[in-house]
């Protein structure tokens, strides 16, 4: 039998329903929440990274969360609807839920404690900002997505499609999936230039990956990244400042994933049942320069 | 057989028409002035379909014993997770390059060993065993890299898929030399019948006296082999491993590639022309989903179409219905002789 | 006899294969109440002509007309629903389930709670019954028991439905004369039915014993049909091949006892080797040049004695000793490199090779046994391709068709050309001639006769006991999975008296009968 | 050496009071061979559960075991489906694909109005719909399985992208909710109850029906003898090609069943829905003791074979301690495990 748990004195079980292995911002993401929530701190942290990015998995480990008894459980969501009837059992439990990254759908508050997350709309906007002034008089653009449907997608979308769509000197070449890799994105992008002859002269690549591919497909039909064609992409990893700062990658907007510390702050709060906002932005930095890259280097983590 | 990557060809055609009336460059190869390399949309097409090449021609060999190897796309991503960190932790030299090479394929042949091991000492089933391979093996590269994409600099490993040899790409001419020499070896020698013999009756063969062990685990080695040359191919492409997307389903594509050929999943006669034909035809399809500009959301709809549409081409009875009517019209007249 | 009026008839019937007509306007009719026997020489279309009757061939051109009316038969649940009922030449049955359910497949007996298995188990063993199969546990996996009882349950099969017409095509390739007898009492009551029989049958004895009319096949055309009564045997054998036979005549005399020297080290010396479950430990001498017959009933592990010696199984007792060395043979592999060759007697599961071509399947085990790395050349290809072709008069004679599509027979002739051409010192041959037709069938008995002069132990394993008797010179007789004793052949022995042996063995007749010890003098 | 007549008088007497006891043990073992596999499953299944309530605790309680049921029940569905399919010796890649087609077209014609049973009934349609067209390809196409239901997987996954790639919402107030509506049987502490869902009780149904029709009505039969051998099964009079259609038809309707169970559930659907679960079921069929190539299994394995991939997931998830790296490997290893188990335990069957 595994006891009771809680407030009895042993380690804080909290239950980390995770995404698991997607990419280098989802490592560092996941890597500085358990390296925060250690055994010396006080905590057990039960790590659940999804199968195949599958909802379903997550709601099961959520599920056996609540069954356990945990005592928090922390919620990275791969989609953020259909968590409703799971959330009201957490609450019926009294475990508390704290979102970790992706809210959820519709956002009803009174579920959860709070939400702990960089903003995809906001970050988004910042890429669109960078392009609008960077190109005033509008450009010939391409956008390299994540696979469609998936909600990140959606609203690094929205974001950008709320400022770019407004002005029409902005012409859009066309979207195409090539599924968050370097590899398809360079193959995608290599058959995206040849069909537009290669007048493309931005490329808003929806993360880090995807952004090195096109460098690449651009390096490989003979033009210079950085000056024929400009290329933004969001999430801010290491290979990607430097890039930026070797001038190949134009703009990189973080999505900063270091956020440990202030969901362990949260955690504590809770457990002590202080109040907490239930919206915890995360500050994310933007990069436009290769100067700017080259001094955040030394210090970036993932 | 033949009429069926006939098929194949002809779809190959189409699609390469239907870029054309996009637009009337598509074929265009030119040379570039700079390097005297060619450039195009064809030669795109070809060096796409490089690993896909690869892995078809294995996943043929595998097919014709009676099997199946859905692991293909893991073993890509763990030789390619194996020859970024050796790349990375050994520097630039042209040797490095040769010992990442040496050491990804080794340590593909040997899970392709695994995998043989399993279907034919143990006893799986060969879909089982691979599917195990399947989610073993990325998890593997994961382990290997630590769960990072990792990335590497080396200019000699970089050239296997980025260079080009007298105007050709490298991947292009390695590609078709690996498929000539695996042609080569099963068919001049006995293997093929013997692959052939244990996917139509294995408990014939057996009791013809073929050892079906040693022959399914060369199998299954070779084919991870192969695979491994992909992952090469492939994560040399952008130098950089991504341990969740590289290789990541092309076992289907293989499967596809090969069943396009005419090949039975279950088992026997095999062709590697056939694999050859399906692997291209899919590396243009894929090519001109992007070319064509159709969205992401509608391309595996798309690809669909073109697969349901080649399958019905294939079938006996459209094709029955296309040489009736071809035979109709020639003994019209003969019998009109005679009576 | 006033006719009646045809319940099949077949008029101008063709059909072509890639390369072959199979059936070239062929007329057949079947009347109600009789039985009626196709012949032909392997290879002249006798399976087809079913096929077509059964829609499982479409038909080029022709007419089939049932009950007097034209019937377009799509497939065997058709004919079944036409009352057609047939029992193929290969057994088709699923070896997965149990004896009951495939005897019941589609006919199975329903209650309101679906299908009633106690019931449907018990029509099974009725079913069974009629064929003297009563006895088995139709609760068990068909694949428990051997191939002619598998063929005695396909047949059990096409008489579960009241039927007008029942086709049994070579239905006695694998059975003993036990069965066959049991099996011509059901033919014969069914007949007085009114039931109309098509049987098809490479035993004369047979033919004769059972059937009223004869329809004759030559290479795909029609060459007559006749009384049984009016058409004597000779006639009969030139009108399915087209010329007169001598060899049938060759076939006289036993074959002498030599006087061998025993006390020479054998071929192959067996002690005791046995399976677990399947054959009782057994020592078993076979000199070379000498040919050694298997006799037994069905099941008396004939059979499984034999792939013991071939290593197809592994014997889990007892020891080999190959020219007094001790061996261990427990693969196939093993078998092939000791000079051992194994033809089954179930040749579509583990003998040929149906996609490939008859070529590959000639040379399959000779290459198997080179190894890979060192594939025939060509020429050595068409060498052994040309001569067993013509040896053993394969037809269609063209070797990169699929041996799939060859005849039952051709595909046996090429079976045995296979094993032929590792040029053996042990042969074992399991049920050779099944499926043959006479006159292939007496050159293949010369063949193996010679193969014995030239130095080679042959093994000879037939249901047919008189082949077993004219053949060898030692007969091993066999009864519940052991030897029950040895017998050297003599012009006095007959198969009757083998017969009696089995029969007798157990009680105390059996102890002084002529069983001998081969070994006894020293 | 010197006896040639291995008589055997004496023995014969003995040989029939013990030897006969031996006999029927043994027959009674080979007569069941087939079910040894699926029983292996049940075996390790009941394993597991010991295993995980001496090593984590709270596996048997109430809420453990209903949330197993309710979070399984559509994979349940499926694997039935799949189980049709595979005994036939085919496979059906389409399931996953077919799920999120079924619930996002569903969703929004509920959206647009039309009345839950209609949208249920439409939902339950579009699966059979795609499982006969995959039925069509293969049986009078002659395309292979694998491929006609992996195009069925491609059109099914993207015409869903097509109709919509953001997650369609059910409102709080549709019927179809009710699907799954939570009974408590028993009212445990806390959410320590014993919970059913009509989504439950449809699993249940469905394993019900699925068993009869495959043990106890010809059609099912066929089923089997199909996978045994298929040309035999042609040549003994069966409908073969009735059977296949209809095996296809029953697991893409399964699908269309699951997706209303699921989506009932989660209250939403989305093109993205049931990516993978195709092998899910795969694994549950086969972990069951059902041969891939046909002609032996049953439902009841495809069912404890789908329990045990829950429960593998919720004893992952109670341990906590595993690397994300190591995640497929572990799921790998389980069913690699798993499967030498069982051939472990059914080695005698082989000869
Ligand atoms: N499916 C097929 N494809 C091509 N040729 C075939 C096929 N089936 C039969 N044949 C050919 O048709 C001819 C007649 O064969 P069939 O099986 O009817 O002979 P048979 O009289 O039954 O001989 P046997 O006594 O050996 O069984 C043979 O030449 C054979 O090779
Ligand atoms: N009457 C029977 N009832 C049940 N099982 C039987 C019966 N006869 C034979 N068997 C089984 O069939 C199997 C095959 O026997 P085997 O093939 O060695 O016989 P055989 O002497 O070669 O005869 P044949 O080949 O003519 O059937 C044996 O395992 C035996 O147990
Ligand atoms: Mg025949
Ligand atoms: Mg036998």
């Amino acid at each position: 039998g595994g006891g009771e748990t809680g407030d009895d004195g042993g380690p804080t079980k909290i239950g980390f329903v995770a995404v698991g292995p997607e990419g280098a911002w989802r490592q560092a993401n996941e890597a500085n929440m358990q390296e925060t929530f250690t055994k010396e701190a006080g905590f057990e942290l039960k790590y659940a990274p999804a199968t195949n990015l599958d909802q379903k998995s997550q709601i099961d480990a959520f599920t056996s969360f609540v069954d356990e008894g945990v005592d928090v459980i922390l919620l990275s969501a791969t989609e953020g609807s259909g968590w409703e009837d799971s959330l009201k059992r957490a609450q019926e439990a009294e475990i508390p839920v704290i979102l970790i990254d992706r809210g959820i759908e519709p956002d009803t508050t009174s579920l959860y404690v709070t939400r702990i997350a960089p903003d995809n709309l906001q970050v988004s906007k910042s890429v669109a900002g960078w392009a609008t002034e960077t190109f005033p008089q509008g450009a010939n653009y391409f956008v390299l997505e994540g696979p469609a449907g998936v909600s990140v997608v959606n609203e690094r979308n929205r974001g950008w499609n709320e400022t770019i769509g407004a002005k029409p000197e902005f012409k859009k070449l066309g979207a195409q999936t090539a599924n968050w890799s370097t590899e398809e994105a360079k193959s995608v992008f290599e058959t995206v230039l040849k069909s537009n002859n290669n007048k493309v002269q931005l490329v808003f690549a929806q993360n880090d990956e995807m952004g090195l591919g096109a460098v690449l497909a651009v390096e490989e039909a003979g033009l210079v990244p950085g000056k024929d064609v400009k290329i933004a992409t969001i999430d801010g990893t290491k290979n990607a400042l430097e890039a930026l700062a070797a001038n190949k990658l134009s703009f990189v907007a973080e999505y900063n994933p270091l956020f440990g510390e202030t969901a362990l702050d949260v955690v504590k709060k809770v457990l002590a049942g202080e109040k907490v906002e239930s919206y915890i932005v995360v500050p994310s930095q933007t990069f436009n320069s290769p100067e700017a890259a080259k001094t955040a280097l030394p210090q970036r983590k993932f | 057989m033949r009429r069926q990557f006939f098929w194949g060809i002809i779809a190959i055609l189409l699609l390469l028409l239907v870029n054309v009336l996009k637009d009337p460059s598509f074929l265009s190869v030119s040379v570039n002035s700079t390097n005297g390399n060619l450039v195009g949309n064809l030669v795109d097409i070809l060096r796409a379909s490089a690993p896909i090449l690869m892995i078809a021609v294995g996943m043929s060999l595998v097919v014709a014993t009676g099997g199946i190897d859905l692991s293909v796309g893991s073993i890509m991503v763990v030789a390619g997770a194996v020859s970024m960190e050796f790349l990375k932790a050994n520097g630039q030299s042209g040797g490095v390059a040769l010992g990442a090479l040496g050491a990804a394929l080794a340590v593909s042949a040997l899970l392709g060993v695994v995998n043989g091991i399993l279907v034919s000492v143990v006893g799986l089933q060969p879909f089982i065993s691979t599917l195990v391979m399947m989610l073993a093996g990325r998890g593997l590269a994961k382990v290997i890299t630590s769960g990072q994409n990792t990335a590497a600099s080396n200019g000699p490993f970089r050239w296997i898929a980025n260079g080009y040899v007298i105007g050709l790409p490298v991947v292009v001419l390695l590609a078709v030399v690996v498929v000539l020499l695996v042609a080569l070896v099963v068919r001049r020698s006995a293997l093929g019948l013997m692959i052939e013999a244990i996917g139509v009756n294995p408990k014939a063969s057996r009791m013809a006296g073929i050892k079906p062990r040693g022959l399914l685990i060369t199998v299954y080695a070779l084919s991870a082999l192969l695979a491994g040359i992909a992952g090469v191919f492939a994560t040399a492409s952008v130098m950089t491993v991504d341990v969740s997307r590289t290789g990541y389903q092309l076992e289907l594509d293989a499967i596809l590639a090969v069943v396009i050929g005419g090949a039975s999943l279950a088992g026997g006669k095999f062709s590697m022309g056939g694999a050859v034909v399906g692997a291209l035809l899919i590396a243009t399809l894929d090519k001109t989903i992007v070319f064509l500009g159709v969205s992401s959301s509608a391309t595996p709809a798309f690809k669909a179409a073109v697969i349901i549409v080649l399958c019905l081409l294939q079938s006996e009875r459209v094709r029955n219905l296309f040489t009736q009517r071809r035979a109709a019209r020639a003994r019209a007249p003969k019998e009109s002789v005679t009576a | 006899m006033t006719e009646p009026s045809p319940i099949v008839e077949m008029q101008g019937i063709s059909i072509a294969f890639p390369g072959v007509k199979a059936l070239d306007n062929v007329d057949f009719r079947l009347f109600p109440g009789e039985v009626h026997t196709l012949m032909g020489e392997n290879g002249a279309g006798k399976s087809t002509l079913i096929k077509a009757l059964t829609g499982v061939y479409q038909i080029d051109s022709g007419s089939v007309l049932i009950g007097g009316q034209e019937q377009h038969i799509h497939g065997t649940a058709e004919a079944q629903s036409a009352g057609i009922s047939t029992v193929y030449q290969e057994v088709n049955l699923c070896t997965n389930l149990t004896i009951g359910e495939n005897v019941m497949l589609g006919h199975e007996v329903r209650g309101w709670s679906g299908v009633n298995w106690r019931a449907t188990h018990r029509a099974a063993t009725e079913a069974l019954a009629k064929l003297g199969l009563g006895h088995l546990d139709t609760r068990r996996p068909l694949s428990s028991i051997s191939l002619a009882l598998q063929q005695l349950v396909a047949i059990s099969r096409a008489m579960v439905t009241d039927s007008k017409v029942l086709i049994l095509d070579e239905p006695t390739s694998s059975l003993d004369a036990n069965e066959v007898d049991g099996l011509f009492q059901v033919m014969r009551g069914l007949r007085d039915q009114g039931v109309a029989i098509l049987f098809v049958s490479h035993f004369l004895d047979q033919v004769y014993a059972i059937s009223d009319r004869l329809t004759v096949l030559r290479n795909g055309k029609y060459e007559g049909e006749y009384l049984t009564r009016e058409l004597d045997r000779t006639a009969l054998i030139s009108k399915m091949i087209g010329k007169d036979l001598e060899v049938l005549k060759s076939l006289g005399s036993n074959r002498q006892a030599e006087e061998r020297d025993r006390t020479v080290t054998p071929l192959v010396k067996a002690t005791g080797i046995g399976r677990a479950g399947s054959v009782e430990p057994t020592d078993l001498d076979l000199h070379r040049g000498e040919i050694v017959g298997f006799a037994g009933l069905l099941g008396s592990g004939r059979t499984e004695l034999a792939r013991l010696l071939y290593g197809a199984d592994r014997p889990d007792s007892g020891e080999v000793e190959i020219e007094g060395k001790k061996t261990e043979i427990h693969t196939p592999v093993d078998g092939l490199d000791h000079h051992i060759a194994f033809s089954t007697e179930n040749r579509r599961d583990e003998g040929i090779v149906g996609d490939l071509s008859v070529r590959e399947n000639l040379i399959l085990a000779v290459q198997a046994k080179r190894g890979w790395a060192r594939p025939l050349s060509r020429r050595d290809q068409d060498a052994i391709v040309g001569k067993y072709m013509t040896a053993l008069n394969v037809r269609p004679a063209d070797p990169d068709r699929p041996v799939k599509n060859l005849s039952g027979g051709n595909q046996q002739k090429v079976l045995l050309g296979r094993w032929l051409a590792t040029n053996p010192e042990l042969l074992i041959l399991d049920e050779p001639t099944r499926g043959i037709d006479v006159g292939a069938k007496a050159e293949i008995q010369q063949s193996v006769a010679e193969l014995a002069e030239g130095g080679v132990a042959v093994v000879f394993i037939s249901s047919e006991l008189e082949e077993v008797v004219r053949l060898s010179e030692r007969i091993v007789v066999l009864k519940d999975h052991r030897k029950i004793g040895e017998i050297v052949n003599g012009p006095d022995v007959t198969a009757q008296e083998v017969v009696d042996i089995i029969a007798a063995h157990g009680t105390e007749a059996a102890l002084e009968s002529d069983i001998i010890d081969p070994e006894g003098k020293d | 050496m010197t006896s040639t007549l291995v008589t055997g008088p004496s023995g014969a007497g003995t040989k029939s009071r013990a030897a006969r006891l031996v006999d029927t043990a043994a027959r009674t073992w080979r007569t069941n061979l087939a079910a040894l596999p699926t029983l292996a499953a049940v075996v390790i299944f009941i394993a597991m559960i010991v295993y995980g309530e001496a090593a984590y605790g709270r596996i048997l309680q109430y809420n453990t075991i209903s949330n197993l049921l309710i979070n399984n029940a559509h994979l349940v569905i499926i694997a039935v489906g799949m189980t049709f399919v595979i005994l036939t010796g085919g496979i059906d890649l389409s399931v996953g694909a077919v799920i999120a087609f079924s619930s996002v077209a569903g969703l929004m014609l509920a959206n647009a109005g039309w009345p839950a049973w209609v949208v249920i009934a439409l939902m339950i349609g579009f699966g059979t719909a795609f499982g006969v067209a995959s039925g069509v390809l293969i049986q009078f196409f002659n395309v292979q399985p694998f491929i006609a239901t992996l195009a069925m997987m491609f059109l099914a996954r993207g015409l869903a992208s097509t109709l919509s790639t953001k997650p369609e919402r059910l409102s709080d107030e549709s019927p179809v909710r009710s699907l799954a509506t939570k009974f408590k049987v028993i009212d445990g502490e806390r959410v320590n109850d014993l919970v059913l869902t009509p989504g439950v009780l449809i699993a249940v149904l469905v394993i019900a029906v699925g068993f009869f029709v495959l043990h106890r009505t010809r059609t099912g039969r066929t089923v089997y003898a199909i996978g045994g051998s298929e040309p035999s099964a042609a040549l003994m009079g069966l409908p073969v090609v009735r059977t296949k259609l209809w095996v296809y038809a029953i697991s893409g309707t399964l699908a269309g069943l699951a997706a209303v169970v699921y989506t009932a559930r989660l209250g939403i659907a989305q093109n993205i829905t049931g990516i993978g679960w195709e092998l899910d079921a795969i694994a549950a069929v086969v972990i069951g003791g059902t041969l891939l190539t046909g002609g032996a299994g049953y439902v009841l394995g495809a069912v404890v074979g789908a329990l045990v991939l829950g429960l593998m997931n919720v004893l992952i998830t109670r341990d906590g301690g595993i690397r994300p790296e190591a995640t497929t490997i572990i799921t790998g290893g389980i069913l690699l495990v798993f499967v030498l188990l069982q051939r472990a335990l059914t080695a005698r069957k082989r000869e």
